[in-house]
Parts: C-alpha cells; structure tokens; sequence
C-alpha cells in the first residue's frame, strides 16, 4: 500500500521523491488493472482511467492535509480517493461492485465516497462538484475550523453554468476552496479551443478576482511546490484559489472511446513528458534509485495489486438483494412522524 | 393557540430552529437584508447575522449545490426557490445531487436540505412565473415532497423539514402567505407523512393539498347545503411518499373519489392518486374517480383567461354532482 | 424495407432533414468531430460542415436556449443531451422558453425545435446516469413528447419532429441504439400523435413505450405459450399527448389492462394510463388496472441490485398471471 | 408618438437630440401612467417600471437599425418595445390583458413580443435571454443577414450560469450579438457588491476574450457613442461585444418593492443625473430650447398618453375566454399526422 506521510512545505525531501514515485506507479498500475479488470467484465459502467496525469492528484495532495481537508472531484476520481487515504482494496472492490467496496457497490467508478477519509465523491455530472465544493468550504467557516476543500475537475467543466456561478459566491464569501483544473486539452473528443474561448483557464477566475497560478501537471515536484502555496492562500483565510495544471490523459476519455480524434504526434510528445519517468529518471541521475530498484518497486507493486487488492474485490462478496432499497431514505428519521414519541 | 398568518409560522419556524442549533442557516435571493419576498425571513439578517442567513447571488443551480455540500458536513440549509419556475434551474443539483448521494455514497453521505418555494399560480403572472410543479419533485426517488395548507402544517412542516435527514422540498403557495390559521403556542413538529381528514364525511371523498384543500372544503359545503352530499375532504399534505393508506381508508368509506390539483393533469397528483386508489381499492369504488385540474395550458396574462386555466370550488362541485348525477 | 439498426435509423433522419433544409442543423456534446457518442450524427460533420453541426461546449442550458432562439428565426436545430440525466440542467430554457414562448407571445413566436436524448437506463452506469425522465417532459403544456421503440419508429419520429412547429423531445433508449429492425427505403414521416398496435390479442392489454414494449412483448409470447392468454400490445410511442382513444379502444376489447414503464412508479406513464383508463372507460375493467415499474430507488451499480430494481417481461408475466390468477 | 428615425454615427444633430428627448420623456410619463393604471388595478401581475434609465434603451437603440436589428430583453421591456417601434397603444393593452396587445393580453408586462418589429421579447426567468440571444445571432449567420442581436439586460443576471455559458458561445462561435448591461446596481434589494465579487461588469468578460466598454448610462449622447462603436464591431463580423452602462431606477424594482434598502442620499444623487433633465437642460444651455416648449411638449405627451394610449386600451376588448386554448401548439400541423396528405 503506498504510504500517506504528508509533506506541507516547499521542497522536497528525497525519501518523500521516491515515495511519490512508488504512490504515482502504484496509481498507474491500478489504473491499468482497471483497464484489465473490465476487459475481464469484473467492472460495469462507464470507466474513466487517470493515467498521465498522476502528477496533479499526487502532487496537490501531497501539500494538503490528507484525512483532514475535504477532497472532492468527479467521475476520474480512483487516485484522487487512494491518495486521499483510501484503502486500494476497497476502491476496486467498488469498481467490481462488492459490499466492501467503499461506497458499498452501490456507486461504481464514477461514484468512489470515502466519507472517513473526507474523500468526498465522485460525481458524474460535469460541473456538479463546483457549488458542492463551496459548500463544504461555506460549512469550514461555519464550523471555525482549519480544513479546506479542495476540488478537482476537468478543463472541459470549466464551461458549465456551475463554474460561474460557484466561483462568483466562493469569492463573494472568501470561502476556503482550492480549485484544481487538471486541464488535459480535450471534454471527451473536444478538444480545449474548439469549445472555449479562452483556453489560459487560470485567466477566466480573474472575472471573480480569484488569485490563480498554472503549472506544469507532469512534473509532480512542480505541482507540489504550486499547491503549497495555494493551499497556503486558502487555509490562511484569504479565500479561493484556482490551480491550472497541463496534463494529458493517455487513454480514451472512457472504455468506449478510442481516441481518434487525437494526433498521434500530440500524443507521443506527451508521452515523453510522463509524470512517472520523469521522477524516476530525476532520482536515477541523482544517484538515489537505480533502475533495478525501480523495476523490483514495479513488480512489488504488481504483485500486491494482483495478491492484495485484486484478491480482495473479487473474493468479496455481493450486495444482498433484500439491501436494494437501503438508503434511498434516512432508516427510522422520527421527524418523518414528528419528533421522537 | 394563536392566529397567524402563513409567512407567520414559517418565519417562526425559522426563527426558532436558527436559535436550537447554530449549523441551521437560510439562504435565497433577497432574503437576508430584504427580509424575503413574502417576508418568511423577515428580521432573520440582523438577528442572526450574513454568515448564518444569506443573500445570494441569482444563481439558482450554484447556491443549491452550495447548500447541499454544506449539508454533507451537518449544515442545515433552508434554501427559498423564489419562485417555483425558478427551481429548473436547480433541479440538477436537487435531483442529481442531493436526491441520490445517499444511495451512491453506500449510506455515507446525506443531504439533509430543505428547499421551499412558493409554487402555485397566482394572480397574473403569466405564463414564467405561473407553474405548478409538485409533480415533477414528487416523482423521483430520495427526495420527500410536503406541501402545507394551512399556517399550522406550514409552521410544524418546515421544522421537521430542518431535522429530518432527508432533503425535503416544500411547495408553498403564493397566493396562501397571508392566509390566517391557528398554531399551537407550544413547539410543534408536524409529521412529514401521511395525510389529514380536514372534513368528514360519508358519500365521497375530495382528495386536495396545499391550495386545493380549501376548494375542496368550500366544494364540500355547497355539496352539503344544495345537494345533501356529505364530502369527506383528505388534505394529502404529503406528496412523497403519498399516504397510500389514507387514500384506502377514505375511499373504502365513501367509495368514490374526486382528486383536486392545481396543475394540468398529465402525470400529476390526480393521476398518482388514482393509480393508488386502483391498486389499494378498486372493488371498492362506486363510481370511477375523478380528477379536476387545470386546463393544459400555460397560464395565461389576462385575468379572465387565467381563471378559466385554473380549477375552482364549483369545478369541484360540478364534477362530484356528475358522479351522483345530480 | 432495410434492417437496419436505431441509430442508423436516427442518422438517416439527420442527413436527409440537414440535405433538405439548410436551416437544419444538429448541436450537442461531441456530435461533431466525433460523430456522437451513440453515432447518430456520425460523419455529418465533414459533410455538412462546422457552422450546421455544432460540437458545442458543455452548457446544456446555454446551448439549449442557444437553439430556440436560433428557432425563433426558422432554424431546426436537432439538440442532442447526451444523456438524459443531464437536461435537468436544460429543463429551465425548455420548459420557460420552448414550452412557453408561443403561448405568451400571443402566437406570435414558435420554438420548433428538436431535443433528442437516451433516457433509459443501461447498464451498471450508476445513479447519475440511469434517470429515466420521459414522466417529466410529458407533465408540462407546450412540449411533445415522443418515443421510439424500433428503429422505423425512430426514423419517422426525428423526420416529423424537425419539421413540427412545436418542440418536440424524444426519449431515446442507450441499450437500443443497435437494436436492428426494417425502416421503409422510401422517405417516410411517422405520425407525432398516437399509438400502434404491436400485437393483436383479446384478453388484456399489455401498454408500453420504447424499451417497455419489447418486454410487453416477450411477456405475451410467454404468457399465450405457457397460460393461453392472449395480451394485445400497445406501444404509446407518443407519451404526449397520449392516444386517449386508442387507449380507450384496447381497454374496451380487451376489458383488462397492465402498464408497463422503466421509471419508478411516482407520477409516471403508469400513472396516467391509469388516469385515462379510469376517465374513457372504467366500466368496461373487469379487474384493476395494474403497473409495473421499477423501484422506487436511485440506480445502483452493482449489476444484480441494478437487475432487480428495473422491471423485465418476467415482472410482466407475474402481474399478468395475478390478474387472471393463474 | 415618438418618431422612430435612425442614427449610426458617432454624433447627433440638434433634431436627433429634441426627438430623443421626446422618446425619453414620452418613455418616463408612459411608465409613470403604467403605475397608476396598477393602482386603479387596470394592469395585474408584477411590473417593473424604467424611470431613470431611459437614457440605455434610447442611445443604445438609437445606434441600432430598428426594425432590421433584433432586440430581446427582460421583464423590464416596455420602454425597449416602444423603441423598437412598437406602437404605444398596443404595449399598454397588452398591460390591460386586452386582445389588442402586442401579446393579445396573454403576456403581460413582463411578456413584451412584437416580433414584426424584431422585438423578441419580454422574459421573466433572469439570465433567460442570454443564450436565446446568442441563438438568434447564430440564425443571422446562417441566412447570410447584417442584422445583429442586442440583448439588454440587468447587472445581477450576470451571476446567472447562462451569463458564462452564453458569452462563451457568442465568442467562440463569434456571434453578431451585443450583450447591453444596465447596470443600476441592485438585484432587487440586494446591492451589487453584496452578490458579485467582481462588480465592474465589462471587466468580467475578459473571461471570454470578448471586447467591452463602460459607460454613464444617464447621459443619452455618451450612450449613443459607446453603442454605436459597439454596433459596428458587432456588425462589422467581429464578433459580440460588451457594454456595460451605469445607471438607476427611480422606483422599487416593481411595485411591491418599497426601496427601503437604498440610501436616501444615494437616491439623491442619482436623481441629480436624470437622463431627460440632463439632455432638457443641455438643449436649453445651447440656445436650441426653451423651458416653454420643453413644458408644452410634456403637456402633449400627456395628454397623448391619455387621449390615445390609455383610451385605447382602455377600450380595447378582452380575448374570448373560448380561446384559452389557443397559442399552446401549433394549428394543424400537419407533421403531427406524418405529413400532409
Ligand atoms: C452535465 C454533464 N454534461 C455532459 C456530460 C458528459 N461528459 C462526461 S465527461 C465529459 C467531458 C469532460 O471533460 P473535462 O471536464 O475536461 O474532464 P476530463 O474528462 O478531461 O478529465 C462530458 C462531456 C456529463 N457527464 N455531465
Ligand atoms: C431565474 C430567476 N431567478 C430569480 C428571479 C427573481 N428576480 C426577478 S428580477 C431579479 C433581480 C434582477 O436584477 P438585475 O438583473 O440587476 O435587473 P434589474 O431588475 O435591476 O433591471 C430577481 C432576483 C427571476 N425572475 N428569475
Ligand atoms: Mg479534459
Ligand atoms: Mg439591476
């Protein structure tokens, strides 16, 4: 299981370099037994997958407080939820839609909850997690304490109504929100400036006067270092933030798109750029890992998802059937009979 | 028990559950400063200050969503729509988000919101600010629907509302805000199922809610003195879930059944209630049950034509003397 | 007559309707370059250029209200919401503007336009992606609603609904896209208003609409084999307004009658039916009208949670078999 | 009746100038008229008077080809109406629901249409006209027209998710569309700063690339200016654009409004900036007026209100209640059947 030690300054420490390194593999090789997995029909439904774009789920929360600032995202959200302290094992034993799993099957990919780890879900609308993340933040405030939220979406949500709406109020109200764009150039086949008019997203928050940086989303020393100091502005109570960074989605935007529209040069140019291999290959010429560590890392890693967390969905047992209608209601709510007599 | 008027009981309940517990807030276009359109907040701001009872942007979808991931941490927002037509602009963040993230989360989240919102026709509007949308919020799992009728429901409602862990959305009426009734001194929560007898009676039953109630009992009058037929009146205060036992109980009594809604009919309360009624008690009917709705229309400007639009008391009346075939 | 599958069907409406009128023109999430994520508008893009097939930004409620205004001026555009779940975002321009304009207008404006989208739920795609809605478009005046069960249906559905006058929603199926079925070679333009016999029988009528049909089928072929009864099925592909009187007609010969919806219960299709069939011909029942629906429930993921809580032709045959007791 | 003669250059002649503030006084003693007439229960439903801000509709407008141009709106519509050259008389029987109106009494006075003068309403949902003017420019592209679309509305619509969504197509797309903001600095009661981060609202649009100006929306002559640059750009094909004017109602914002959240002082010092008393005493400062004939012109109005606008309205006949029906569907269409035979 890759470790959740946290690290809430600048720089960078080497042992946190090459737990990052084993975390951001850890992500792409579960990302990648997904891939498998529903191949296999082990998982249903519409299946997003993170790979290229570890560096900006680790690198931000690698700065926030993990288990204690509330995390929030949409349907692309396996990693967000592990980095965010999720057991993997339960996370795939959601994607095969067991009772383990950690919104008890019930949700699927597009819908991981990890409330105890305030991994917050999970949303399949696009856009939807906006106003939920200002509300969360709304509910800090309430609540006088130093958490904040941090939500991620896509650059193609940018355009909803909910963007707007939830950036104008979170200004208005200084609320402690960190919102993260992994802008990855393309809303399924479309690609960033055949939809929108400005593609320099961290320029649109300056109609709500929200401070905002972008940063390279490959390089996860980089990510790091900007979401320290944006978590900093947020949690210091100066309001919200808007972190833009530049990734790229390897795969098709889900199971069912086979990315045509994408130039295969575009493609191969941001291969070159993988957030994995570029940190692996700063510690190798630092002299701090050596290939065959990496490649033993790998295997470790390959075999703990295969014995541990593959095991572990597939051996869980089902929902029970009888359960279908849990959880539509609040069970036994007395104010549904006007208090508790 | 003290006679107030509609806005009355909802400010109070607002006020008193704002001061039992300090994660309770309101929050809706006007209704801090202003005191709210029909005035539900009035004085709310300066006693319980902007954190707590805010002004928002016209941003309908956003302000809800904001409600809503407030309520995931215990926050206990009362959201006023301010007018029901406005509530589509909401309905992703209602339906999408707070009617489902209980069951996808596995249990682990809940949205206990109350939004309310006036939502009958009123007089001349026209056809945007006229709709009457009960049925599409009652139609849809995880979301309670309740819809006072008079100042005591309006009051004990939206305090259950605020505890209940639910997200509970509650169609108030517009043209029912001054509307007198007594409220009992004491706190008073009212149960958020069910349904009330609101007039007995042997020969039939009106079945109404929020507005319509009072059609039906003023139908029921006239039945009473120009036609001898006792009308039993069931205030279904409760849209979702319905009172499926109620229905039975009063149709098994009086074994006819007209049902009064403000809405055109397709898919509405008259057409769930009858459908109920076919599943809970068909062989017990005399005649076949009856709804009396709106015409299918939007609502026009011009006074007369709106009130053609609209059903009324002797629409009532005139469908329960078709049934007796006086 | 070509078997061919329903989006094929539904592409074929597009490009002749686009080759006969250049002021149609198709807009939505991806239908461009892509093609669509059901192929409906697949190879459009290249043949009838950017400014008429639109690959539009993520803005259901700004690129919906985009369209009715471009149809205030005789555009056609052909909306596709890629999923229905997500109109919620656009119900406030099509139900304030669409639904309304002609009538507030005093006639003078018209919203012709044409939303299509799949609004069934498929398989395993979660809470948020498995609303089934059509109970929601089909309550309000001013919209027609319509909804194809094979792909001829499909066909002459989308090619009137571009040239009505009216707005016009049709609720696809995500799982029927490639359900293969005969369409006419020649152009062919299927009624807005109505409903079809799919299957003639005497001893009960079996209602159903897009996906429903089929298990209304399947359920009569088990229920003549297994128990002699014959059902007559029939398919409401327009749910609004509906065929009173062809529902009235099955129900008079058949005295019986089981409806059939994807939803849950609440204010449906069954809902309605019912309130028809309790309005044209209550007396011609010998037993209580009956619906089958799904669960009142948000979809769940898991695939045997999902499966019980959807009705199937199986549930059709138990309520059958109830009815007749046997 | 004010005369409905066009001006698209940058300056006005002395003619164009008497004639503008007839419009403008003939708009202010129009609306003032609509506010008794609710009081003597002659109009119905909510209304929402312009008094204070004539000084938009008419520069504006005046810059544009009425008639050709289209012109949509919010509730507040009546003075937008009259300027697009809808005939007094039938603006003020659709606000006595008569079948004489322009919206044969079914719309109201927040339900403005008089579509053979391009003025295409006349919306209550706020932010409702944004996306449908951006539509109504998209239709001008396709049939090849040099119409534009303008689009009024008021500040706190900007906060509506259809602010973003709109702009964004309009520019994307680039739309012959100018989006007009009256800015007078409440929503309501609640004032601007209380609802927007950004208050200065030709700043927000930056956000879409989209060229803006602000403007004193009380001085007729500098409206003129702005909205003729403004139209040009529009119609030139360079896209949409932004104009942004600084204004004030006189009254509550309709007329259960009773204004208690405004300053008096406030008040005051908008009414020093009346736009008919401002353009009145200019005339008059240059020689080309007197205070006589400024009197005997106000004298006419009213009484041309009240002989000819409020009479025929007044004895205009209802619609037939048998026609409740009419105007929800199309009539016989014969696509409802599959066709025509
Ligand atoms: C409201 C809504 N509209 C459309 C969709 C369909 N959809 C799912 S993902 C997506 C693209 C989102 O792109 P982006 O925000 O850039 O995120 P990415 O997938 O690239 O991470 C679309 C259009 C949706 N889920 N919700
Ligand atoms: C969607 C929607 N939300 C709320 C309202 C209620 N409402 C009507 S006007 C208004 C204020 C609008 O202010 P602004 O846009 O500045 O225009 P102004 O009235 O000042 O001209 C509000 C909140 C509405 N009509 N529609
Ligand atoms: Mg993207
Ligand atoms: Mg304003």
């Amino acid at each position: 299981m890759p470790g959740f030690h946290r690290n809430h300054h600048g720089s960078m420490k080497d042992a946190d370099k090459k737990r990052l390194l084993r975390e951001m593999l850890f992500a792409r090789r579960f990302e990648e037994r997904c891939y498998e997995a529903y191949v296999e029909r082990n998982i249903g439904g519409f299946l997003h997958l993170y790979p290229g774009e570890e560096a900006c789920a680790h690198g931000v929360l690698e700065a926030a407080r993990v288990g204690h600032d509330y995390v929030i995202t949409s349907y692309r959200d396996h990693v967000h939820a592990i980095k965010s302290g999720s057991d993997p094992r339960a996370v795939m034993a959601e994607l095969f839609s067991k009772e383990t799993g950690v919104s008890k099957g019930r949700g699927g990919s597009m819908h991981i909850f990890d409330v105890k780890h305030r991994f917050m879900g999970g949303y399949a609308l696009v856009g939807g997690p906006f106003p939920l993340a200002a509300g969360i933040a709304k509910a800090i405030r309430l609540q006088g304490g130093d958490e904040i939220c941090i939500c991620f979406l896509g650059d193609a949500a940018n355009n909803q109504g909910t963007f707007h709406e939830s950036l104008n109020m979170a200004a208005l109200w200084n609320l402690p929100v960190l919102y993260v764009c992994e802008n990855n150039l393309y809303g399924i086949g479309t690609r960033i400036d055949r939809s929108t008019a400005v593609v320099d997203q961290y320029k649109r928050v300056s109609a709500y006067n929200i401070p905002s940086a972008k940063e390279n989303g490959q390089d996860v020393e980089l990510v790091h270092k900007a979401a320290v100091k944006a978590i900093k502005h947020v949690r210091s109570g100066k309001g919200p933030y808007f972190l833009e960074l530049m990734t790229y989605r390897y795969r098709g935007h889900s199971m069912s798109d086979s990315n045509a529209y994408r130039a295969k040069t575009e493609e191969r140019m941001w291969s070159k750029r993988d957030p994995v291999i570029m940190l692996r290959d700063r510690l190798i010429d630092a002299g701090k890992l050596t290939l065959k560590e990496f490649k033993d890392m790998d295997t470790e890693i390959l075999d703990e998802i295969e014995d541990e967390v593959i095991r572990f969905a597939a051996e869980s047992p089902e929902p029970h059937i009888a359960d279908v209608e849990k959880y539509v209601l609040a069970e036994n709510d007395p104010w549904v009979r006007g208090g508790a007599e | 028990m003290a006679e107030i008027m509609v806005w009355e009981a909802i400010l109070r309940a607002h006020d008193e559950e704002l001061a039992n517990d300090p994660m309770v807030i309101a929050m809706g276009e006007d209704i801090g400063v202003v005191g709210g359109t029909y005035k539900a907040t009035l004085g709310l701001h300066d006693k319980y200050g902007e954190e707590r009872i805010i002004d928002t942007p016209i941003s309908e979808n956003g302000f809800t969503g904001l409600g809503i991931g407030a309520s995931f941490l215990g926050v206990r927002p009362i959201i006023e729509i301010m007018s029901v037509n406005f509530s589509w602009l909401a309905m992703d963040q209602m339906f999408n988000t707070a009617a489902k993230v209980r069951y996808m989360s596995g249990g682990q989240l809940q949205a206990p919101i109350v939004v309310r919102s006036p939502g009958g026709t009123a007089h001349q509007l026209g056809s945007q600010h006229s709709a009457r949308m009960e049925k599409v919020f009652m139609g849809i799992a995880g979301l309670r629907v309740v819809t006072p009728s008079n100042p005591r429901q309006a009051y004990g409602l939206l305090k259950s509302a605020v505890r209940c862990n639910d997200p509970v959305f509650i169609n108030e009426h517009e043209l029912m805000y001054n509307m007198k009734g007594t409220v009992p001194e004491e706190e008073y929560f009212h149960p958020l199922e069910g349904s009330e007898v609101a007039r007995e009676g042997r020969d039939i039953t009106l079945f109404g809610y929020n507005i319509s109630v009072h059609w039906c009992l003023q139908a029921a009058e006239l039945l009473s003195k120009h036609h001898g037929i006792e009308a039993e009146v069931v205030d279904l205060y409760a849209l979702s879930p319905l009172d499926r036992a109620g229905i039975r109980n009063s149709v098994s009594k009086t074994h006819r059944a007209v049902i009064v809604e403000e809405a055109e009919p397709a898919v509405g309360v008259g057409a769930e209630v009858m459908a109920v009624i076919n599943e809970e008690c068909f062989f017990e009917l005399d005649a076949a049950p009856v709804r009396v709705s709106a015409l299918n229309v939007p609502i026009p400007y011009n006074h007369a034509l709106e009130k053609t639009a609209l059903p009324d008391a002797n629409d009532v009346v005139e469908a329960v003397r078709k049934i007796f075939g006086v």
